[in-house]
């Protein structure tokens, strides 16, 4: 079978998987068994994607993931063939590790919520699928409208499953998470539709004016080049293939109509990455999502907002993103500091964890707008950043998810010291605390590092002044994660009460008296440990990883990159000349003082 | 002045009609009766049948006095049914004002 | 191949670009008021749109080749040839203020009082305004006071209506407003419908109004009106009830009042075709009409037999007996019996009868006015030959005028008879619609009458 | 034995660490973990000594003496050899050419770089090379050995002692989980061979010493200690980390040796980066060094176990700001300023520690202290730049981490003995008591107050020695009288550290022999008694319970310190001096031009004349005359509260840092739910509103439509009435 098919595969599996799940199978433990395996499939699935990634192609000795763009491409299926849309997939690097992090993530999310949910559970499966359904057509998808319809879609599931399964304020948070994103996400496909309007509306004359203007080079060689360039084929008629849109959008695009494009990606994405003024939907959410929920949301859907913007915002607009850098940076700055105080300051675990997701975005922000002319240590620092972030905090709302299953509450004052009664549970929340603060050793680490050289390094766009107080982040996240372990973890024994009266509702025979806790049991063990391993392997072995992105990542920085490069040689050739004018400016005083 | 000899213009008569015809107009709108309204209505009706009958006379034929005829047994019919209905309101609430049946409100 | 975008918008609205939004509005209007005629006569239209540029072909010149209808601007002199709008505008408006006060609010008594001055103020003055010219006008004058007593009563009667606080008494002070109106019916010489309307109207309807309220207001004490239920005593909105009414009043009056292009106005204009009111006492109006002749469609329909037997019956009275007598008493003071015989005299007058009243059908077609001047000419000129080749001498101008009277006499139809005429001939449908409608309101009003309610208020009764 | 086996050393103790967790899931298990983290250390210290010869190049330390030589840093012949375990983070970005011999011209000459291709979207040609480059090697050098020899060796020694002080603990695997970790991170520190892979070694430590602090986890002093020790650490690790952007900005690369390689080279431009890197890492070695600004978690420290304090926080850790100073020194050297005020900060540090140390009542308090002051000692020596004063400092690290681990380990069996208790005004004349303990605890303070002829007398000297050649502008330095400050600095805090160490030594064991249990139970607060049955009356009333001496297994490793304390100097001397400057550290140090045996003696006489008087004094006070000393102490009330206090420092920093930053917070949550939340619920009352404006107009009542179409009429007529009459 060839490896392209695969791909589809990964989506239509659980899409029609979650109809079934809802209709057939009665009892809990059979809807949970099918969805178990229908996701554990999928995992496979992705790791069978992945080690052909690693294969070398038909015909070529190097291995597929080391070529630039999109290595494993499908042709798709027509959708509305006269309006240029298609079903279009493909993967290259970034979105295969996406890929491979969120069908590792649901059937460990489903596994979790075994005891979670007891009523309405078909429903809650069924949206499950379909959430990871949508999720992975968003990251394979070549074709522009296809990823905004599952970028859209996956607000559907989260909206029922934050709405039916959260806690006390679910609708409010439902309804905000919903049309918040929404509305973004509405921008965002007027500035894609603008862009394939743009598309058609050029011709190889028009398109070769339009970029002798813009290069001031004479009309003919641009003529010439672009009859070079293949993707100048999509010219003139509709097609929402990202390459070629991109193509367009960098080469005939004015600075002008670049920033409202940005503009408009900036609208979908920052709401969806939660970037700093646009952020308050997030804590909502997530405290009032169920844990599985809390985990996709924190571990994917954050994601996918980022990897927008490293796929459409970066390689489609480098002008504009070149300006606007360091104000998305300032913006990134800011969301980190001022998430990290705040995270400080909260009295709810899975909010302090939800702030703190939002500061650690700004990192991984920061890292994607720090344009450097020659490297991307940035950019492969963010996109690093996005699967550990994934990792340590898809963890951590699993622990909390376990604490709140056994006690109810996710009150700081109401609980203390359960190193003691738990320290198995105890080792894995310290291990993944430690691995979001960016412990080196674990996979925390090498986002923040990479992403901070990044912005030290981005002199043009970012600079050092960014990674100082992006820095400073990195002090406040050790402290809110240390005032949170030390509440939960250290610290006498306390056992929030309402603990052990439903317990014993639950088990007549309980001894009453003292906290029968129970520390985790071998499936919650199972839960956690594949996650602990991970950031482990992945902190201390991230190579593989760093080198299979390093082509893709340059093939979508090198436009802006270029401009940059352009800007720095404008600049320096304007130093040139007032150099050269002062000196001559000298030396004319100095003959006037020589002749008299 | 022009000397002219001034005589009983069709204009005349449409102004009387014409006021007639506004204060029936003005009286619908403003009091708050339902009697008094359909006898406004009434008014209105008058207000018309002199411009008719003006009209008629300045055209010479009398089509306008025969269309009055009409207007006259419309009035008849409209008033009873008006009033009956009327009656019927006011068993039903005990009130005559029109403001009591604002059910179908926004 | 994937759809070529659009090069250049068409726009579907394609106004030539100079053309500006007014001038378009004004050739619709132009065009419509053309083909239409004066809105307010259709008659007049026909014959201007058969004149291409509004000239009626072949009339005996006079003003009529005003080229293209123009309204004269607001405020210029209008067709009631001595009310300038700006008074008619006045008046309005201090009539609105006088109508605002006068209406019926919580405890405003005075000022009802008040209002009521300025609005009989207003309308006092602007009537003394319009019949600035009465006194001048000596004989014929009459007409006019009629008009303005008759009208003055009708409105103060109306204003009433609507601002008298017991309803009780708007009913009656309607039935003002019908006698005033039918007074002013009367001098447009519509008796049958002024005597019609004060029975129907005043009678019947006005006489079910006062019923129906008292059946459903609540006894309230004669005097004070303050018990008076609160949807009484108090109007609603007035003042925006007000300003609009007044606003429509005004332009509708100012609509009515302008010097229009239509074949009336010019009608009006020309001083032979304003109509005299000849003062005689019976008939008003010396009403021409066309000879009576049974409605030939009405005839056609009928059986052979049935035809003559109706025929004679609808023979319009001859007018030889009549013209017979007057010649004969004209020429009784000199040679008494040497005259022709009645009979012959009789037949010569028919003949000149009807071949006038053929002539007259030329003018059928004609404007009312002329039609029936013609008529009345030819029919006179026609009698007066026969007259003077009897009496072998021409007659003396009194002598023509009894004839004249004579005639128009024969002639005369009285509206009664015209309406009957016009209704079954002109539109016998309208007829029966009404009886149905009628009918059917009576049933409906049976049936209303007779339907259980529940009070909703749960108060008794 | 080859060089490669090198790169096991620090994946032993790791793996040590692992089976110490595996070993924390069954109590049975737990009696394991000792046993395996010290075969672990001793295991990685043996490879380390067996690979000494090889270590180094032999052929440079005969001419080290000249200085007058040239080597590379790295490689064969180069001062110190790479073993690379594996691949970590590397970056490839695509450097361009004009044209294609070129590119192929660059393949060929760096091999393994990638080859030269077209590239598609311009004309000209590149190559795929990697930028950054940061493995899991290991640079060995000299220094690198003295280092290991420390930490393992100290380790080892500690962890044997551990094993008997440990014994009954619940946490007892835990405990030799993180001292295993702590290893493994220490040796990553010391054998790194790029700045990332330290800086992965540098929180590694950190972290590992939050978890040892915090073993007592259930005592909420030892968690907020914990927690303050890693948020410090972590400050001084942000500059550490910025100092690392910086090198990799400034020389394109993270690998240490490449970056001495070209610092070292002739044709290096400095720029106002080389200025900027010095101070930038000298942040992180402040942070982990506890120097001046961020010195105050030390102290706090002490609530950790013994053994920890004694490893971790006497010998091993917080040498590791000295060790990157001294591996970094070139770096250090192209900035003029950079060394002067690592000194100076170190002298400062010395004074002021000395000073506070002097009023503690607490005996860990008093080391802690001492300890600072001695690492400024440290860093005054490597902050000479010259050939003695980075001998002596490096020296003093090692004398410092035998008798400051000596002295740590003695006091452990002091409060072991008296159940927790260490304040020392509660005890007095313990030698009968526990006089093992305090004849090795005399051993230890000697050798801190450098008494002449131990270990610390000569590594004191050396630095001395360096201060005042410096001062006195030897070997090329032009002389300053700022050196001459210090040198008096440092003598005043020679005399101090006699004084405040032989004052805790009379107070605890001279005198009468009273004194008072400590409250807490053996070493676990847990109900559930451990296994560990204490074999003495466990009542814990005044003075009756009597103390006792520790146990074979803790005193064996005293006397191993108690030796190499006293003995060290005569044996390391030559060793170290020679280790030291054949290392990277001493490639920039001049050559030793002026004969300095004639500043040594008299030296060594006057800080000889010091140590004795600081030891008679406290004799005098603390010994035999202790109620002057209270005397004094009434009089001198404010500064002996000043001083105990600590100069208030705790409660400024934490007045005008933490709060603010907390109060920040709160603001910040509150602008977050209102004025964020609240534009957002602005936007949706919008269209409520509207709609609510709008609803009046449909009242239901009939005239009010009435009115509404009149008015429609009206406007409607005068429309066509204007257009009719303005045309």
């Amino acid at each position: 079978m060839r490896p392209e098919t695969l791909i589809p595969l990964m989506v239509l599996l659980p899409l029609l998987a979650a109809p079934a799940i809802f209709a057939l199978p009665r009892r809990l433990s059979e809807v949970w068994a099918w969805a178990l395996f229908i996701s554990v499939l999928n995992f496979a699935v992705a790791v069978a994607v992945v080690v052909f990634a690693y294969l070398p192609a038909p015909g070529s000795e190097v291995s597929r993931l080391s070529e630039g763009g999109f290595f494993l491409t499908g042709a798709g299926w027509p959708w509305l063939e006269d309006f240029g849309l298609r079903i279009s997939f493909g993967l290259d690097a970034i979105s295969l590790w996406l890929v491979v992090l969120t069908a590792l993530l649901m059937p460990i999310t489903v596994l979790a919520s075994r005891t979670a949910v007891t009523e309405r559970y078909r429903e809650y499966y069924m949206w499950l699928l379909l959430l990871e359904a949508a999720m992975i057509g968003t990251f394979i998808a070549t074709d522009v409208i296809f990823f905004y319809v599952c970028f859209e879609f996956t607000l559907v599931p989260m909206f029922f499953l934050i709405g039916i399964f959260g806690s006390t304020q679910r609708l409010k948070a439902a309804r905000v998470f919903f049309l918040y994103t929404f509305t973004g996400s509405l921008l965002m496909l007027a500035g894609l539709i603008y862009l394939a309007y743009f598309n058609a509306a050029q011709d190889l004359a028009t398109a070769a004016q339009t970029l002798a203007e813009l290069r001031n080079i004479d009309v003919s060689e641009a003529q010439a080049w672009l009859a070079g360039q293949e993707q100048a084929a999509a010219l003139g008629h509709w097609t929402f293939d990202i390459q070629a849109l991109t193509f367009t959008a960098q080469t005939l695009m004015s600075p002008a109509q670049q920033g409202w494009l940005l503009l408009a990606l900036l609208a979908g994405f920052a709401v969806k990455v939660p970037l700093f003024p646009v952020h308050t939907w997030l804590p909502l959410a997530h405290t009032e999502a169920p844990t599985a929920g809390s985990v996709i949301l924190a571990g994917v859907l954050l994601k996918l907002g980022t990897y927008g913007l490293i796929r459409f915002a970066l390689p489609m607009c480098p002008e504009a993103v070149v300006t606007f850098a360091p104000y998305i940076g300032v913006l990134a700055v800011i969301a980190i500091l001022y998430t990290a105080l705040i995270c400080w300051v909260q009295t709810d675990v899975k909010r302090l964890i939800a702030y703190s997701s939002v500061s650690h975005l700004g990192f991984c922000v920061l890292g994607l707008f720090a344009i450097d002319a020659e490297r991307h240590i940035g950019q492969s620092g963010a996109v690093m950043y996005m699967i550990n972030h994934g990792l340590s905090t898809g963890a951590l709302f699993l622990c909390i998810g376990m604490i709140y299953e056994r006690f109810h509450t996710r009150e700081l004052a109401a609980m203390s010291g359960l190193g003691r009664v738990m320290p198995v549970w105890a080792f894995f929340f310290v291990l993944f605390c430690l691995a979001s603060v960016g412990l080196p050793g674990l996979n925390g680490f090498i986002g923040e590092f990479l992403t901070l050289v990044g912005a030290f390094l981005a002199t043009d766009t970012l600079g050092m002044g960014f990674a100082i107080a992006a820095g400073f982040g990195m002090i406040l996240a050790a402290i809110y994660i240390l005032y949170m372990v030390g509440k939960v973890i250290w610290g006498p024994t306390k056992v929030p009460e309402s603990h052990d009266h439903n317990r014993d509702a639950a088990h007549a025979g309980e001894a009453h008296h003292g906290p029968a806790v129970r520390d985790l049991n071998r499936r919650e063990i199972a839960v956690l440990s594949p996650l602990a391993a991970l950031c482990i392997f992945i902190g201390l072995y991230p190579f593989p990883m760093l080198q299979s992105l390093d082509k893709p990542v340059m093939t979508l920085t090198r436009p802006a990159a270029e401009v940059v490069a352009e800007r720095a040689d404008a600049r320096s050739e304007a130093e040139r000349e007032q150099a050269a004018r002062t000196f001559e400016a000298i030396e004319r005083d100095a003959t006037r003082e020589g002749r008299r | 002045m022009t000397g002219e000899m001034p005589s009983l213009v069709l204009s005349h008569f449409l102004l009387t009609g014409a006021v007639l015809f506004a204060l029936g107009l003005i009286g619908f709108v403003t009091r708050r009766n339902l009697i008094i309204m359909f006898l406004c209505t009434e008014l209105m009706f008058q207000g018309v049948v002199v411009t008719l009958v003006a009209f008629a006379f300045y055209h010479g034929n009398l089509e306008g006095q025969s269309f009055v005829i009409f207007v006259l047994t419309i009035a008849a019919a409209e008033a009873a049914l008006a009033l009956a209905l009327v009656v019927l309101l006011f068993r039903r609430r005990r009130t005559l004002d029109a403001a009591a049946w604002a059910d179908l409100r926004g | 191949m994937a759809i070529g975008l659009p090069r250049k918008q068409e726009s579907p609205l394609a106004i030539p670009p100079e053309a500006s939004f007014r001038s378009a509005c004004h050739v619709a209007a132009a065009d419509r008021l053309r083909v239409t005629g004066c809105p307010v006569c259709k008659a007049a239209g026909r014959v201007l749109s058969s004149a291409p540029n509004g000239r009626r072909a072949g009339t005996d010149g006079g003003r009529l080749s005003r080229t293209t209808p123009r309204f004269p601007p607001l405020f210029a002199r209008q067709g009631m040839g001595h009310v300038s709008s700006f008074s008619l505008f006045a008046a309005t408006v201090l009539g609105a203020i006088a109508l605002l006060m006068m209406m019926p609010r919580p405890g405003g008594v005075a000022l009802r009082r008040i209002g009521a001055v300025l609005g009989a103020a207003t309308l006092g003055g602007f009537w003394l305004w319009l019949a600035r010219f009465l006194p001048d006008l000596g004989a014929n004058a009459t007409p006019f006071a009629y008009y303005y007593v008759f009208s003055a009563i009708a409105i103060i009667g109306g204003v009433r209506v609507i601002t008298h606080t017991r309803p009780v008494y708007s009913p009656l002070w309607f039935v003002m407003v019908i006698l005033a109106s039918a007074g002013l019916l009367l001098v447009l010489a519509a008796e049958f419908i002024a005597f019609a309307l004060v029975i129907i109207y005043g009678g019947a309807i006005l006489v079910t109004y006062v019923f129906v309220i008292m059946l459903a207001s609540q006894a309230t004490e004669a005097s004070d009106d303050s018990t008076a239920p609160a949807y009484d005593r108090i109007a609603r909105e007035p003042l925006a009830a007000t300003v609009v009414g007044f606003l429509l009043l005004a332009m509708l009056l100012h609509m009515a009042t302008i010097e229009r292009p239509s074949s009336l106005e010019r009608l009006e204009d020309r001083p032979e075709a304003r109509l005299r009111v000849v003062a005689d006492s019976d008939s008003i109006i010396e009403l021409t009409t066309l000879p009576r002749r049974a409605p030939a469609r009405v005839l056609e329909r009928l059986r052979p037999e049935d035809r003559e037997h109706l025929a004679a019956e609808f023979e319009p009275a001859s007018p030889v007996k009549p013209l017979a007598a007057l010649l004969s008493e004209l020429g009784d003071d000199d040679e008494a019996d040497d005259g022709p015989d009645a009979d012959d005299v009789a037949t010569d007058l028919l003949e000149a009868w009807e071949e006038a009243g053929r002539t007259a059908a030329e003018y059928e077609d004609e404007l009312p006015h002329t039609a029936r001047r013609a008529v009345a000419e030819t029919l006179l000129e026609a009698v007066e030959q026969r007259f003077s080749a009897y009496l072998d001498r021409p007659l003396e101008p009194a002598e023509r005028a009894r004839l004249a009277k004579a005639i128009a006499d024969h002639r005369r139809v009285d509206n009664i008879e015209r309406i009957g005429l016009d209704l079954f001939e002109g539109n016998p449908l309208g007829l029966e619609l009404a009886g149905v409608i009628l009918l059917v309101a009576l049933i409906g009003a049976v049936l209303i009458a007779r339907q259980r309610v529940t009070d909703e208020t749960g108060a008794g009764g | 034995m080859d060089l490669n086996t090198v790169k096991w050393i620090p994946w032993l103790p790791a793996f040590s660490a692992v089976v110490c967790c595996v070993l924390c899931m069954r109590p049975a298990w737990r009696r394991w973990a000792a046993p395996v983290t010290v075969v672990a250390i001793l295991a990685s210290f043996a490879i380390a000594m067996l690979a000494a010869p090889q270590a180094g190049n032999p052929d440079i330390r005969d001419d080290y003496r000249t200085g007058a030589y040239e080597q590379q840093v790295e490689g064969e012949d180069g001062i110190g050899q790479t073993v690379t375990a594996f691949r970590w983070i590397h970056f490839r970005d695509y450097r361009n050419f004009d044209s294609e011999q070129e590119a192929r011209a660059y393949a060929e000459a760096h091999p393994g770089r990638g080859e030269a291709e077209p590239d598609p979207q311009t004309d000209d040609w590149r190559v795929l090379e990697t930028t950054f480059r940061a493995d899991f090697a290991y640079y060995i050098d000299p220094l690198t050995l003295l280092m290991l020899f420390v930490v393992c060796g100290i380790g080892a020694l500690v962890a044997i002692y551990g094993a008997g002080y440990m014994s009954g603990e619940k946490g007892y695997a835990r405990f030799f989980g993180a001292v295993s970790l702590f290893i493994f991170a220490m040796t990553t520190v010391v054998m790194a061979d790029n700045l990332v892979l330290l800086y992965l070694g540098w929180e590694m430590v950190g972290l590992a010493s939050y978890l040892l602090i915090g073993y007592y986890y259930h005592r909420p002093s030892a968690v907020a200690a914990a927690k303050k020790a890693f948020i410090v650490n972590r400050i001084g690790d942000l500059g550490f980390a910025l100092g690392i952007f910086m090198t990799f900005w400034r020389y394109e690369t993270v690998i240490i040796a490449e970056v001495l390689q070209m610092a070292t080279s002739g044709e290096h431009v400095t720029d106002w980066r080389d200025y900027a890197i010095p101070f930038l890492l000298l942040m992180g070695a402040l942070g982990k060094s506890a120097q001046i600004p961020l010195y105050m978690w030390l102290p706090d420290a002490m609530e950790g176990p013994t053994p920890v304090s004694a490893l971790i926080h006497a010998a091993t850790m917080v040498t590791s700001g000295v060790y990157m100073i001294a591996r970094l020194t070139p770096v250090f050297e192209l900035s003029p300023y950079a060394l002067p005020t690592v000194a100076t900060i170190g002298g400062i540090t010395a004074a002021f520690a000395a000073t506070i140390a002097t009023c503690q009542y607490d005996i860990k308090r008093i080391y802690a202290f001492s300890t600072v002051s001695q690492l400024g000692y440290m860093f005054m020596g490597v902050g000479m730049g010259l050939r003695y004063a980075i001998f002596g400092g490096l020296f003093h690290l090692l004398t410092h981490a035998f008798f400051k681990a000596l002295l740590f380990l003695t006091s452990g069996n002091v409060m072991h003995g008296l159940h927790g208790q260490l304040d020392i005004r509660k005890m007095s004349g313990l030698r009968k008591v526990m006089p093992y303990t305090c004849w090795l605890m005399f051993a230890g303070c000697l050798s801190l107050a450098a008494f002449p002829f131990t270990a610390a007398f000569f590594s004191k000297d050396a630095i001395l020695a360096g201060v005042f050649e410096r001062a006195l502008g030897y070997h090329g330095t032009e002389p300053s009288n700022w050196f001459f400050f210090l040198g008096g600095l440092a003598l005043a805090t020679a005399f101090l550290t006699a004084y405040y160490c032989f004052r805790a030594w009379f107070r605890v064991f001279m005198g009468p022999t009273e004194y008072e249990m400590g409250t807490d139970h053996g070493h676990d607060e847990d109900a559930a008694h451990g296994g560990h049955e204490d074999a003495h009356g466990d009542d814990h009333g005044h003075g009756h319970g009597e103390a006792h001496e520790a146990s074979w297994l803790m005193l064996s490793p005293l006397f191993i310190l108690a030796a190499g304390a006293l003995f060290a100097g005569f044996i390391g001397y030559g060793i170290v001096q020679e280790l030291v400057w054949s290392s990277t550290a001493a490639i920039t140090m001049p050559a030793l031009v002026e004969d300095t045996s004639q500043l040594h003696l008299t030296l060594m006489v006057l800080s000889g004349i010091v140590a004795i008087s600081g030891i008679s004094t406290a004799a005098w006070f603390h010994w035999l005359r202790r109620d002057a000393a209270s005397r004094i102490g009434e009089k001198a009330a404010p500064l002996v509260r000043l001083l105990h206090n600590k100069y208030y420092i705790d409660d400024l920093c934490w007045a005008c840092i933490v709060m603010p930053l907390h109060s920040l917070g709160k603001l910040f949550f509150l602008i977050d739910r209102l004025v964020i939340d609240g534009l957002v619920a602005l936007v949706g009352l919008v269209p409520r509103l509207m709609g609510r404006s709008v609803r009046p107009s449909q009242a239901g009542v009939l005239q009010g439509y009435g009115v509404a179409m009149l008015a429609g009429l009206a406007v409607v007529v005068a429309v066509v009435m204007m257009a009719v009459y303005l045309t």
